[in-house]
């Protein structure tokens, strides 16, 4: 859990740059000082569409310094389609930041990242956390093909190293970015956010080899602060996240219960959870 | 000073016993405890907060997704997560004390007995300011029929959580019936002080990556703008039914959508899904009816209430001690 | 040769004695009688037209206005305005001889006797190629009980039709019931070739200004996207419960949608309100659906239908005889 | 109606131009050759929004010249907004040419246009066509207020006189542009078109001095094409607009039937209406 409560509220930001770095993604830069101050690694934000588009969407925290944050878009549906034909100068909306972020307080010499799709979105920040901490971090990014690996430039300047897998063989890998972590000397802790096949992947590889893995769960959103209970997923009931909860009499209840990703996660240790 | 006190137009509206300083409820299952909202919008300019609905015994709910968007609107398959009435009186309900608006107790249940034993100990909760009876849960008792469904049903239910509690009693109406008003007459002849129209309508999306039910309960309620117009009616008719308040919603985001349902005959309207595109809506939306009165130089809100609604029957009391 | 056209996905698709080249309908009321699109789309790739409701007696139809857009649907009261059977019979009729597709009559009305006589009347039509009953309509002589929201109303007029035509009977089904399964299952035991699932939802919309409903008939049916929820858990309920062919319709524009309704039991489909936003829907369904079996190597639409479905009951029979 | 049988079809545009000519309003250049040639005055064409905005909409045509024809959006609700939104580049599909269009073969010396808002859209081609067949022709033009009276001078340019009322007397007479007809010397043909309470005002003054009138008609559209009846206005069973219809038993059917505004019109004669 993050080191600092942070305070979310409704933010009014501006929109100030927005590139494309592959077809179907979208990267809008927002002005957002004090939200870029009250970000952690791992914290996402429900962003309101424009007007006439339902239902605020949750992305990931990409960028976060000194004035700017930058939100990640990957064509999705209606929603993700209507915020990237924002343009600079345009306003957004955002409650942020929310979420609990990954654990960073207590890391090994080497961390794994593993980040498939639209999941680099959430780990940019803990990347960057990690090299600050004196710590070597390695990204295996996966996609299904070259094109749609992007911005690998931004975490090499961070000071991570990268590794790639694409489904198509186009580039790096050919194969599942996982295939890369049956290595000897895997890093010992990873943190991954993508699809959740490959969230399933690596809480396996992790089982089978001995490591600990964070996961950065997705899963259908509407209220996004912990509210509607829409976004759940079966916890471990000794895990320190679980929602307390008495037996519900059924069998299972004795060893699991459902959390809240938004607001349980959406960050979960991946021994702690039952799906 | 009065002079000018008196020129604002009154926004407070009596739903049985309970008064409310604004029209406008956040409806259950969609604000949690309305604390969720609190580092987001001022509580105090809500009417109430209708709690997330509770039952007898502790229940998990459905399996994922239990979240669909569909066009105009979403499904939702929650299953009634709760931890049950002895937990949630225990360790949720005591910190419901200071809230600054009023605060609505939902009860769902499967039999006769959950409803009348869950409504007693809540409603005997002094921070839990009415009971909302939410009866579109399947009863187990009679071939799972649905309680909301069945006017006989109907009318026992709200009849055993009437003697249950003293306190302000909302009943939740469905709107997958084939006659709405007939329910609304028993839940009235019941002894409801008002009713909730409408809960969500049944529906469910097929992902057709996959060859299946994109829910994990399979079907699912429908909610949002989509259903507006099917709330809408069914608020229009229930209003011509009985004389009891009605608590409008489905679909409502703005203060245009409200009138609609004011309109029509609610005396408040509840924002559910509208919260999750702006958790802001049910303040600008009361914000929004003070204008709309001012503008017209109406002094209060019953003066726009059922006035779409040539048969309009609905007779509710207002508190006029308020400028 | 007849290798390369064996490998062409079958789209033909069997509704009792009827044979549909494609299993895209263009829903009743919304297409006119097709000829209003000829100078649009080709009507040969479509499977069948369904007529605008005729009945026994020329109607003038509901006041206006007639249409409201609703968020993600729209409401219409048109009224089944028409010219009545026998001027139906002399005037329009006759175009439809030369149709490169199928023709689908549908008949309305307000008594048992209505529905035979019209039935009879426009079932006894060459240009006619199977019948729809739109039994959506109030039962004057039964306190204005709408036939499809009573299952012994549905099995009479299902029947009185039934003796009338010996062509295809497809029923349409009304989603404003309890329980359209009971509806479903009557029908099909009154002598149903297929069932078309499902009919508009009852619906109003207010004009905030004006504090008055916005249709001219005060309430009126909810059509488009915004059902498409309602309208698959009607279809996958149905499925379960009846054995003849279902026609799903119900929000119904582009592919995806319409393999909601195939996965969840249709056997077809029919676009309504689509075609108001693009007249070309029903034929870019069509070619969907042959490069959807393709991709998948399936022979036939049969691959498919109730796929989603797994207690699926529906037993269609399928026309092999094409490529 | 036309003299020449239009052919209606979908037509694919892109948009050339685009400019607003006061808040709320937009204006459209599409390049359109084919539909440019077979566009009669009064002429309106259902417009398909952009992907996720449902059911089209209907537009009069504008402006038809050479290779291009243009279309007014004023700010109504979800479709008139998002086409409003497009930019030069983006392409358009629409259904048309539709409707009759106005009764233009047999003129007298001077006729009057009278428009009212979005009304405007529907009469510019009209007025030239009047001037072109060497006949007076003069706008009676109404808004809220001097801001939204756009485009005089395409009128003038076009050889027609303008004059003008505003609700708020910001601009020409201080009241309804149907005041502006009750003159000694009023043109004896009157087109019309605008919103409903405009129309009815334009039949009464007609009817109190004599004068013909041409209405184009407004109503919720679904169809545009015919198929739907719901755009119907009550017209008298004489009219040799009405459709054959039998008598329905009740006894306004005696005299009057539903016309279908899309197809049937959308220009009557007021005199024949039974609205
Ligand atoms: C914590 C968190 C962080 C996230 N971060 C990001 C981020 O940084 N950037 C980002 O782009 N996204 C992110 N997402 C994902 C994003 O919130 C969702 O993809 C969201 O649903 C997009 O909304 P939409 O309206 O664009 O698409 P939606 O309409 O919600 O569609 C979502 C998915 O459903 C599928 N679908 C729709 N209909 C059917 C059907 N009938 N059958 C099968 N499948 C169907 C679509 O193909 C699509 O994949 C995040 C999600 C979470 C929970
Ligand atoms: C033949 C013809 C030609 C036309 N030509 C043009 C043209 O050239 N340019 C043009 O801009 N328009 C034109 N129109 C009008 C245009 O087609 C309509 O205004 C259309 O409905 C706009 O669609 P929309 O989605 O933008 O607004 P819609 O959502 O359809 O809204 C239409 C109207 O309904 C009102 N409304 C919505 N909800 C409520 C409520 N609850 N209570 C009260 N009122 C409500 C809105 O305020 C608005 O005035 C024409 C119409 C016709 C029939
Ligand atoms: C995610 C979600 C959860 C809900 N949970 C409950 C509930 O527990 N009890 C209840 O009575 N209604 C529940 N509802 C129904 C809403 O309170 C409301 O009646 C319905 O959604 C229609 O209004 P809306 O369109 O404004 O959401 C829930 C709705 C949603 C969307
Ligand atoms: C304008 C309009 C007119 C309709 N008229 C009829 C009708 O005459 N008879 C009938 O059986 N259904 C009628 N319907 C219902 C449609 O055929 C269809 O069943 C329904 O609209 C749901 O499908 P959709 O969402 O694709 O439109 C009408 C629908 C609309 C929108
Ligand atoms: S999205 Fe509502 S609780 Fe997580
Ligand atoms: S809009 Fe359909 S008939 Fe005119």
């Amino acid at each position: 859990m993050p080191t600092l409560e942070s305070r979310p509220a409704i933010y009014t930001t501006r929109i100030i740059d927005r590139r494309e770095p592959a077809p179907g993604i979208v990267i809008l830069g927002l002005h957002a000082p004090a939200l870029a101050a009250d970000t952690r690694p791992g914290h996402f934000v429900m962003a309101i569409p424009p007007a006439g588009v339902q239902a605020a969407v949750a992305l990931g925290i990409y960028e976060a310094r000194a004035e700017r944050v930058s939100l990640m878009l990957v064509d999705a549906g209606p929603r993700t389609r209507a915020l990237a034909a924002l343009a600079p100068g345009d306003s957004l909306e955002l409650l942020a930041p929310l979420g609990n972020g990954f654990f960073l307080d207590d890391l090994p010499d080497h961390v794994g990242i593993v980040a498939g799709g639209v999941g680099l979105a959430s780990v940019l920040l803990a990347a960057e956390d990690i090299v600050r901490r004196g710590k070597r971090a390695t990204l295996y990014y996966g996609a299904r093909t070259a094109r749609a690996l992007v911005d690998r430039d931004l975490f090499a300047a961070a000071g991570c190293a990268v590794e790639c897998a694409t489904d198509d063989g186009t580039f790096g890998h050919h194969g599942y970015v996982t295939d890369l972590l049956r290595i000897a000397d895997a890093p010992t802790l990873l943190l991954a956010c993508g699809p959740s096949p490959m969230l399933r992947s690596v809480s396996r590889v992790a089982a089978e080899r001995g490591l600990r893995a964070q996961l950065s769960l997705e899963e259908t959103f509407a209220c996004g602060v912990g509210a509607c209970w829409g976004c759940v997923v079966p916890l471990d009931r000794a895990s320190a996240q679980a929602p307390k909860f008495p037996e519900a009499g059924a069998d299972e209840s004795r060893t699991y219960v459902h959390a809240r990703i938004c607001k349980e996660g959406p960050v979960f240790w991946a021994h702690e959870l039952r799906w | 000073m009065s002079g000018v006190i008196a020129t604002q137009p009154n926004l407070r509206v009596r739903l049985g016993g309970l008064d409310l300083a604004y029209p406008t409820l956040m409806g259950s299952g969609c604000y949690g405890s309305g604390d969720e909202y609190a580092p987001f919008i001022d509580l105090a300019g809500i009417g109430a907060v209708v709690l997330k609905s509770v039952t007898r015994a502790p229940r998990l709910g459905n399996p994922t997704p239990r979240l669909v968007q569909t066009p105009g609107g979403m499904l939702n398959a929650i299953g009634l997560q709760n931890p049950g009435i002895d937990h949630y009186l225990a360790h949720d309900v005591p910190k419901f004390a200071s809230r600054p608006c009023g605060v609505i107790g939902s009860v769902a249940g499967f039999s006769l007995d959950d409803y009348a034993y869950t409504t007693e100990k809540l409603g005997a909760c002094d921070e839990i300011d009415a009971i909302e009876l939410n009866i579109s849960c399947p009863n187990v008792a009679s071939e799972g029929e649905t309680f909301s469904c069945d006017p006989r049903l109907t009318h026992k239910v709200v009849a055993a959580a009437r003697k249950a509690t003293a306190k302000t009693l909302i009943v939740k109406l469905s709107p997958n019936v084939t006659d709405i008003a007939a329910i609304a007459r028993e839940a009235e002849a019941a002894g409801a002080d008002a009713l909730a129209v409408i809960n969500t309508v049944r529906g469910m999306a097929i992902d057709v990556h996959a060859w299946k039910p994109r829910l994990g309960n399979v079907t699912g309620g429908l909610s949002g703008p989509a259903i507006r117009p099917i709330a809408v009616l069914a608020v229009y008719e229930v209003a011509r039914a009985v004389a009891i308040p009605i608590v409008g919603q489905g679909g409502i985001e703005t203060l245009s959508d409200a009138l609609e349902f004011i309109l029509a005959g609610a005396t408040a309207v509840s924002i559910g899904t509208g919260n999750f595109t702006d958790p802001r809506a049910p303040i600008r939306i009361a914000e929004g009816l003070r204008s709309y009165l001012a503008e017209r130089g109406l002094a209060s809100l019953a003066d726009i209430i059922g006035k779409a609604n040539a048969g309009f029957k609905n007779a509710t009391e207002f508190s006029g001690d308020e400028g």
